[in-house]
């Protein structure tokens, strides 16, 4: 997984954004090879970091922080990485959500590696296509 | 059961419709394309406007053109259900093969949704 | 982090293991300078991530898999690691819990790493009194 | 208010404490030490005797004595928030300044338990 530099992008955190990044990482990912179900989960999981990141990330009256969508790998081997730079993982009591899209993003991805700081925001990578560990 | 001019949303993203039909006590919402957050306001809209004047006996949800679909698709079954339920409506959701069933079959959700 | 080697520990992820093995930790975290408020949140973060490999590692009516139980670091900088040779994480519809032992540990720990391969297992790092990244 | 002789369990674990106090209409559960997932049983147990045979009017949970708490026993406590619900018995968590105030602090659950 070395010689294809990595694709980037980076968007505010909004709503709009998700379908846009999701399609730019999905298409990313099928040129470096990798197809079929695997591709597929792919395009879930990275779909749930991004929503995450929307969602949990940074105040919801404030204006929309960065999110940064990262693909790299090569020969059907693809990390997909998404970080923010909101809040990181904390309880919310109030919580919106079912505790749903960590848990898919994790069924689907041969490996998935979660960074948390306090304060200073998350980052998920997601495996595909790889079978090494993390 | 006679279906009417449908009510169309249209999204800036071509990518996702959402379609309401409304029969004899029933009413159907049709989605298609990629369904994510950003779907989020218009599928409450088109929520409320099928449970919301006079409440059918059936509500349908046709997800057989749906391409992608993920945890924001399965927050807001959670409460279209929970709506149902609640308005007395007898919910069905339709899938095809692919994208959207998988999803259930990952979560275990597709037994709760239906009656 | 460097000069004092790691203590560590392996038990079988049962719910009893769960308090020796967290006085373990905290007394090995308390002996590499950690003390007062940061002392007692690694408890409850240690807390939750061995509850949780005896939750939702293993299948419930198998016999219990093993939990592996690291502390490093020195000087009031302290690392601990938990980690099982379960599942990894996914999703569980009739899941027992509340979502919150992820949420306590990533709220009071500096950082949180969460690795998890699926079939292979999940391994949750918290780090105390360091202020580095991860 | 009488407090009769107390139902007394002790864990293997010492550090652990858990006792049923009856007075009149009034059930107590005191714990003391650190409550853990190990726990989980005897809080069981201790509740469905507390709520059991004749329903008390009030329920009081005392945590002042409990060192250590994680998860487990935010878990417990929301079953015993349940369960005093539906039998009609007020409940009262009672706690000390240290582990467990701060452990409902980082989850904002105080408001969630008691009447
Ligand atoms: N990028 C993020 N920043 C901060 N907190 C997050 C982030 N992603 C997830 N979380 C926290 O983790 C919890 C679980 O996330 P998730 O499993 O995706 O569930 P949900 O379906 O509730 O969004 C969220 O409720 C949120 O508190
Ligand atoms: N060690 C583990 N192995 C497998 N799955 C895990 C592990 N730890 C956590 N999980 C999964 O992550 C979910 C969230 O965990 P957590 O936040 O601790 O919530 P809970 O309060 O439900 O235990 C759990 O319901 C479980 O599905």
């Amino acid at each position: 997984m070395d010689d294809t530099p990595p694709s980037h992008w980076s968007a505010p955190a909004t709503p709009y954004e998700v379908g846009r990044l999701r399609r730019a990482a999905t298409a990313a990912a099928a040129e470096r090879g990798l197809d079929g179900r695997a591709l597929d989960h792919l395009k879930l999981a990275v779909s749930e970091a991004l929503t995450n990141a929307v969602l949990h990330a940074y105040p919801e009256n404030g204006p929309p922080g960065p999110v940064r969508l990262e693909v790299a790998g090569e020969d059907g081997a693809v990390r997909v990485t998404v970080s923010d730079r909101g809040s990181g993982m904390a309880v919310r009591s109030g919580s919106r959500g079912l505790g749903l899209g960590l848990g898919i993003l994790a069924s689907v991805a041969d490996f998935c590696e979660i960074c948390t700081v306090r304060g200073e925001g998350m980052r998920v990578s997601v495996g595909f296509g790889c079978q090494t560990g993390c | 059961m006679a279906l009417p001019q449908p009510d169309r949303f249209n999204l800036s993203d071509a990518a996702f419709t959402c379609e309401l039909r409304r029969g004899d006590r029933v009413a159907e919402i049709v989605l298609g394309g990629e369904v994510d957050i950003a779907a989020r306001p218009p599928l409450d809209n088109v929520l409320h406007e099928a449970l919301g004047t006079d409440s059918p006996d059936a509500l349908v949800v046709d997800l057989t053109a749906v391409t992608f679909a993920d945890s924001s698709t399965l927050h807001w079954l959670t409460e279209v259900k929970r709506e149902a339920d609640a308005a007395g409506a007898r919910l069905t959701v339709t899938t095809a093969p692919g994208a959207v069933r998988d999803l259930l079959g990952i979560t275990g959700m597709k037994p709760h949704l239906s009656d």
